[in-house]
């Protein structure tokens, strides 16, 4: 079953064509990656699906074409964005972050054993729970930001190079904290990254992209095979 | 280099656009002032004559600036209905009114003058000390009158120093000196708190206030306090004041709200002096009765004009007139807020006085004429007050009469109770 | 010493009218990031908008809610159809723009309204109540119990409630908001539109001892500015202590500092600024924010 | 731009246009009514104005709701030196060197404070000014103002008054515009858009912000004495009200309206700031303030970038199309490793807060 479906999507910013037609198919509970060098168009296909940039083309979630939708209403479809630079709310304590990123729910419980679940996740947020978000350092904020994104209940993850900046084996951390995530939640994910072989942790599958174009995909396993092209575009 | 080229025809642009929106404006001016006849000033024809006025119309000021344009407008505004107005050279003209805002800015003001100078043959009627004083020294350059505007600064009244100024409101100093006379005469032993705002007005009533009781042994100063005309408050001022003990308070304020204000702190502290107020701020409906000032035993002001609010005045003939025109020429339908409309009416009579006298289409001819004016009973005008013209250093309208609060208006008073 | 109590009084009656704008002026830079240069303005709109129909016979406290109403449409008409083509730009632009509002509506309320002075009459007596020596009008008891109503309020709603929190997010970070499901352009709507609301209450509140013109609150502004830094852009409780503060020792220095005096009194506020904000950069009650690379 | 100027032509260009300016500048006076002459000498005076704040506001990014206080303490200097008969290059050195100090004082302390702050302490100065300007009477005539009549045409030029006045703002204006924009367009204007964009990454590369900041806030105080001199110049008066803080705060407007950091938009606000007030006046009198607030709105919501981005358009659209024509950078692994998401990077900025 396909959760999300992009076909020949397609992307400017201002007289800029970035994206010249993207495809992507991301299964039910499955891991996506989008690889591919600087300026490929990877973040904007994901602001593509989360509405932040107008785009061409079919973008289909869950049945349905979700194009010229406004961001916070597919994010109430189910999209949780975690996008480059984090974008934590800088003067919010991390728990209210995680408040807020749990606007759209109304159980209270559930949102309460939600913010315990991050905690146990992320356990360095556990002692700056009544710290600013602009306080905690680069990892502590990328686990905010990932923190905080599911505490939508997405369906459907969109993470956008959650390792830039990080120390190896602080990003490292961070991508065990999603896999096991992804493990005992299920929720699907788009993952962009510039470490590849940090991706091939998480995703099953992956798109390599150039000039706004897909130029190769294939399963995790078969991509991480080919020299050459881990050599050109995975950044060896 | 591309780009210094482009920014240099950028430049060209904007200046020719600016030139091009001030090119209509000189079109304009070529348009209205069209001298007839030899030797005519600018501004002046056989069948009109044109005066300009630059006054706060925006602002902090901007009430009483409305005022000033609003009366001499209604007045010439009637005037022109019944065809116009005789001058001394047999001529009848009508008299068109060019008012502009100057949002009580100094250079808005320059500015104004400089746009009008060329096209009215005089400015009148403007309110504001730094406002008029602005142009002041390039109207004497330009030889262009600058005459009856509203400031009690005794420089425009300086015939020496400004030949082509007169003030028309009574200068400060005399404002306050007849207060101190009344005050000093009443035998009574006095002790005064005097709070003024902290510029030419307040410190002007002040210098004449305390002329008039020095060497009076009945009266004592026991505190005096100043305030910003941008305060928000006053409350401290009379604070202070009331804990002096005095049971006069000489209050020279130019600011209606706080004048209002400082009625109602001084009974929220229970000190109910005898209190006096300036001419501009001592109107019955807009400052003491909202001000509670039947709570005092007495309110002085001073004036020369009658206050159409007052029931006294209710059936007066002047003030019937006055208030038909203001609403139908005037476009001042409200009743008259400031006393800035009263004296701007009777800045109108004056005027028309002086062209009466006049017997060339000139401005040193109209200077002449205007400085000769004697004892003339402006319409508006209380008893025992005049416009005078003939004696040096002093404003058109020379003298005020002291009166005293009756509960809904002001009766001149010869003595202090 | 009857007359210092005195002036510490007068001094937080004063300090209350400069809250009330504060307070305004900090729920919207809590909910749009930006100084609202023309909340004044829009405060005396409202205050002329209840005058107008009390004088034509509508109970005081009916045309102030009415005020209250036409406000908060007002304020987030302005947040949708002026402000949000300023909002991701450049910030001295919008501020700028928010100068040419307060510039156009003290020009509506001069055309509308005239320049003359409007007396606005009062929820409250102006009976004095006199305790110790002192006295105090029953109006400005009223006029800071209200403003004190309304600062816990605030305090609550950013603290405490889930509309609080939003509009901040939005503030801080609109992209975020909106991955998160904040109906971002809703939440600035009702952000400006709240400060308006809480501008109408402070108009309604001192128009009657400023007397309505449409500059009353022109002055009140610097002090309200120098209120909110003092006090920490983030805090309610924080600005209205720090206008509490300035009123007071503006009075005192006025008094007791000849060098100072009545017309140097203004440039309290600013001393006590610089010395508190090179002690404490987040001023008396802000929270403290670290900013990295 | 269908072909590409030669040098010789170019160069050409380079130094005809400046000559073509001058000559036009210098013809003017001489064939322009008094009146409009006047409205150019006011319009100048409030450009150097404004071009001081934009040096620090526009270029620097220090908000400054100060500007105000240095233009009325140039034109007191001035009408002080003046009034007392004082030489006139002297009283010129005078009006630029002690707005200079003052504002290098008040620089030394404020930029240590950041953001907000700094603009609370520029708040500061006109409304403090206005009543320390009535305390000082002795020096500035109290409330009544100064009056200070000088620059009247030399015997024998020939010349009118308002001509004179008009070439002697066209040159030192022009004197210190042609300083300022060489100043922003080399080393320290780069210096200073560092500092503006991220004070952070300025302190990185060994810049210290705090003591540009400092410079960026005494040159503006220098050009607001300047423009101080040209006031007194032109309106031949001042008193407290001239440095009132509304007035801060229209020159702010003005300089935003024009474009900020642009020395085009400088020129283009001070007109703003002279034009309007007289335009409005036109139309009504009565409602001036009205037709201020929404000739602002009007122009910022059609224009956010200010008058001078009326010509920018024009500018961007000649690079971009000679971008085109000119061969693409290959977008290699190897060109862009490491270096940010080029094509993304500003939008990213754009979204987030500032």
């Amino acid at each position: 079953m396909t959760l999300l479906e992009l076909e020949d999507v397609t992307a400017f910013y201002g007289p800029v064509q970035v994206l010249e037609g993207v495809s992507l198919s991301v299964p039910e509970n499955g891991a996506v990656g989008i690889l591919g060098a600087n300026g490929a168009g990877k973040t904007t296909t994901l602001r593509a699906i989360s509405a932040t940039v107008r785009a061409g083309g079919r973008i289909v979630f869950d049945g349905k074409d979700i194009r010229g939708t406004r961001p916070d209403r597919v994010a109430a479809l189910g999209i949780a964005h975690v996008p480059e630079g984090r974008g934590t709310f800088g003067d919010l304590s991390v728990r209210e972050n995680l408040r807020v990123g749990a606007y759209l729910r109304k159980d209270r419980k559930g949102i309460a054993s939600d913010i315990d679940y991050c905690l146990d996740l992320f356990p360095n947020l556990q002692d700056r729970i009544t710290s600013n978000a602009s306080a905690l350092s680069g990892g502590e904020q990328q686990m905010l930001a990932v923190a905080r994104a599911i505490m939508s209940k997405p369906r459907l993850l969109l993470l956008d190079e959650a390792s830039l900046g990080l120390a190896p084996s602080t990003a490292k951390a961070v991508y065990d904290a999603i896999r096991r995530l992804r493990v005992e939640s299920g929720i699907a994910m788009v993952v962009v990254e510039q470490n590849a072989n940090l991706a091939f942790t998480l995703v099953d599958s992956a798109t390599v992209l150039e000039t706004g174009r897909n130029v190769l995909t294939g399963t995790s396993a078969e991509l991480r095979g080919m020299d050459e092209i881990r050599r050109a575009y995975l950044g060896g | 280099m591309n780009m210094h080229s482009r920014s240099r025809k950028a430049l060209g642009i904007a200046v020719a656009s600016a030139l091009a929106l001030t090119l209509a404006g000189c079109a304009r001016e070529g348009g209205g002032g069209g001298a007839s006849g030899g030797g005519a000033s600018p501004g002046i024809t056989d069948t009109a004559v044109k005066l300009g006025i630059s006054t706060p119309l925006s602002g902090a000021t901007a009430g009483p600036g409305t005022c000033t344009v609003a009366g001499v407008t209604a007045y010439f505004g009637a005037k022109n209905a019944e065809g116009g107005v005789a001058f001394g050279d047999g001529k009848t003209r009508t008299v068109e009114i060019e008012a502009l805002d100057d949002g009580y800015d100094p250079q808005r003001a320059k500015a104004n003058y400089d746009s009008l100078k060329g096209d009215v043959f005089a400015m009148t009627a403007g309110l504001g000390t730094p406002t008029n004083r602005a142009w002041r020294d390039a109207a004497i350059a330009d030889e262009v009158p600058q005459v009856l505007v509203m400031t009690g600064d005794p420089l425009f009244s300086d015939t020496e120093e400004s030949p082509w100024q007169l003030g028309f409101v009574p200068i400060y100093q005399n404002e306050g000196e007849a207060f101190g006379k009344l005050l000093a005469s009443s035998g009574g032993a006095h002790k005064v708190a005097i709070l003024s705002q902290n510029d030419d007005y307040g410190a002007g009533y002040v210098e004449g206030f305390k002329s008039a009781v020095e060497g009076a042994g009945n009266v004592q100063i026991v505190g005096e306090l100043t305030y910003e005309a941008t305060d928000t408050s006053v409350d401290a001022q009379i604070t202070q004041l009331a804990a002096s003990g005095a049971d006069v308070i000489f209050n020279a304020m130019s600011v209606t709200p706080l004048t209002v204000s400082a009625l109602q702190k001084a009974q929220q502290l229970n000190w109910l002096p005898r209190w006096f107020l300036p001419s501009n701020t001592s109107s019955p409906g807009a400052v003491v009765e909202p001000g509670g000032g039947a709570a005092f035993p007495a309110i002085y002001s001073v004036s020369f004009a009658k206050a159409p609010a007052s029931p006294a005045f209710a059936e007066d003939e002047d003030v019937r007139t006055y208030l038909a025109a203001l609403k139908e020429h005037g476009n001042y339908p409200d009743a008259p807020a400031f006393p800035h409309c009263q004296w701007s009416w009777m800045v109108g009579a004056t005027l028309e006085q002086a062209f009466a006298k006049m017997t060339a289409p000139t401005r040193e001819d109209f200077m002449r004429a205007l400085r000769s004016i004697e004892n003339f009973e402006a319409p508006l005008m209380l008893p025992g007050t005049a416009v005078s013209t003939t004696e040096a250093g002093q404003p058109a309208v020379p003298t005020v009469v002291v009166q005293k609060y009756n509960g809904k208006g002001y009766d001149t008073v010869e003595a202090f109770e | 010493m009857a007359t210092f109590i005195q002036l510490v009084v007068d001094g937080l009656s004063t300090g209350s009218i400069y809250a009330a704008i504060a307070l305004a002026l900090v729920l919207v830079h809590q909910a749009t990031g930006l100084i609202n240069f023309a909340q004044g303005g829009m405060a005396v709109l409202a205050a002329y908008s209840a005058w107008w129909l009390t004088a034509r016979g509508v109970p005081l406290v009916l045309a102030i809610l009415a005020s209250i109403v036409l406000s908060f449409l007002l304020g987030a008409a302005v947040e949708r159809w002026l402000m949000r083509r300023f909002e991701r730009g450049d910030p001295d632009t919008a501020v700028v723009v928010t100068i040419g509002l307060l510039t156009l509506i003290t020009g509506i309320c001069g055309w509308l309204f005239t320049y003359n002075n409007q007396q606005f009459p009062s929820l409250f007596s102006l009976d004095a109540v006199s305790f110790l020596g002192v006295s105090v009008s029953q109006r400005s008891i009223g006029t800071t119990l209200v403003i004190v109503v309304v600062m816990f309020l605030l305090q609550g709603l950013f603290a405490g409630t889930k509309l609080g929190l939003a509009l901040r997010a939005v503030a801080i970070n609109p992209q975020s908001a909106a991955f998160s499901g904040l109906p971002v352009e809703r939440l600035l709507m009702v952000g400006w539109g709240l400060a308006a609301v809480l501008g109408a209450i402070a108009g309604a509140m001192v128009a009657p001892q400023l007397t309505l013109t449409p500059g009353m609150l022109d002055n009140a502004l610097v002090y309200a500015l120098a209120a909110v830094i003092l006090g920490g852009l983030s805090s309610p409780v924080g600005v209205v202590v720090a206008a509490w503060i300035i009123g007071v020792l503006e009075n005192l220095a006025a008094v007791y500092i000849p060098l100072i005096g009545y017309d140097l009194k203004v440039a309290v506020p600013f001393i006590l600024i610089f010395v508190v904000l090179v002690i404490r950069p987040q001023g008396l009650f802000g929270r403290k924010t670290v900013v990295r690379v | 731009m269908a072909s590409v100027p030669s040098p010789r032509q170019r160069s050409w260009v380079r130094w005809a246009g400046p000559l073509l300016l001058v000559v036009v500048l210098a013809v003017l006076p001489l064939v322009f009514p008094e009146s409009v002459n006047e409205i150019i000498a006011r319009i100048g005076v409030f450009a150097v104005a404004v071009l001081g704040l934009n040096l620090v506001m526009g270029y620097t990014g220090q908000v400054s709701l100060g500007q105000i206080f240095f233009l009325g303490l140039g034109a007191y200097v001035t009408a002080y030196g003046v009034s007392n008969d004082w030489n006139i290059v002297v009283v010129f050195v005078l009006a630029c060197t002690i707005p200079a100090v003052v504002g290098l004082l008040v620089a030394l302390a404020a930029a240590r404070l950041g953001g907000l702050a700094i603009a609370m302490v520029t708040v500061a100065l006109p409304i403090v000014g206005v009543p320390l300007a009535k305390r000082l009477s002795d020096y500035t005539g109290g409330s009544q103002g100064l009056s200070a009549r000088f620059g009247d045409a030399p015997e024998g030029t020939g010349l009118y008054d308002d001509q004179w006045r008009l070439y002697l703002v066209l040159a030192i204006g022009g004197a210190v515009f042609l300083l300022t924009r060489n100043l922003v367009r080399g080393k320290y204007g780069r210096v200073f858009a560092i500092v503006k964009k991220n004070e952070n990454v300025a302190s990185s590369v060994g810049i210290s912000p705090y003591r540009y900041k400092v410079l960026a806030f005494t040159l503006a105080s220098l050009i607001g004495g300047v423009s101080g001199f040209l006031y007194m110049l032109v309106i031949q008066y001042t008193s407290p009200e001239t440095m009132s803080f509304g007035h801060s705060i229209q020159l702010l407007a003005a300089m935003v309206i024009g474009g900020a950091g642009s020395i085009l938009g400088s020129i283009l606000g001070g007109a703003y700031y002279v034009l309007v007030p007289q335009l409005t006046n036109l139309v009504d009198p009565s409602l001036t303030a009205l037709l201020q607030g929404a000739t602002l709105l009007v122009v910022l919501f059609v224009l956010p970038g200010g008058l001078a981005s009326l010509a920018r358009p024009l500018g961007r659209g000649r690079r971009s199309s000679h971008d085109r024509r000119g061969p693409t950078p290959p977008i290699t692994p190897s060109a862009t490793t490491g270096s940010g998401t080029a094509a993304e990077t500003p939008e990213t900025e754009r979204q987030g807060h500032p």
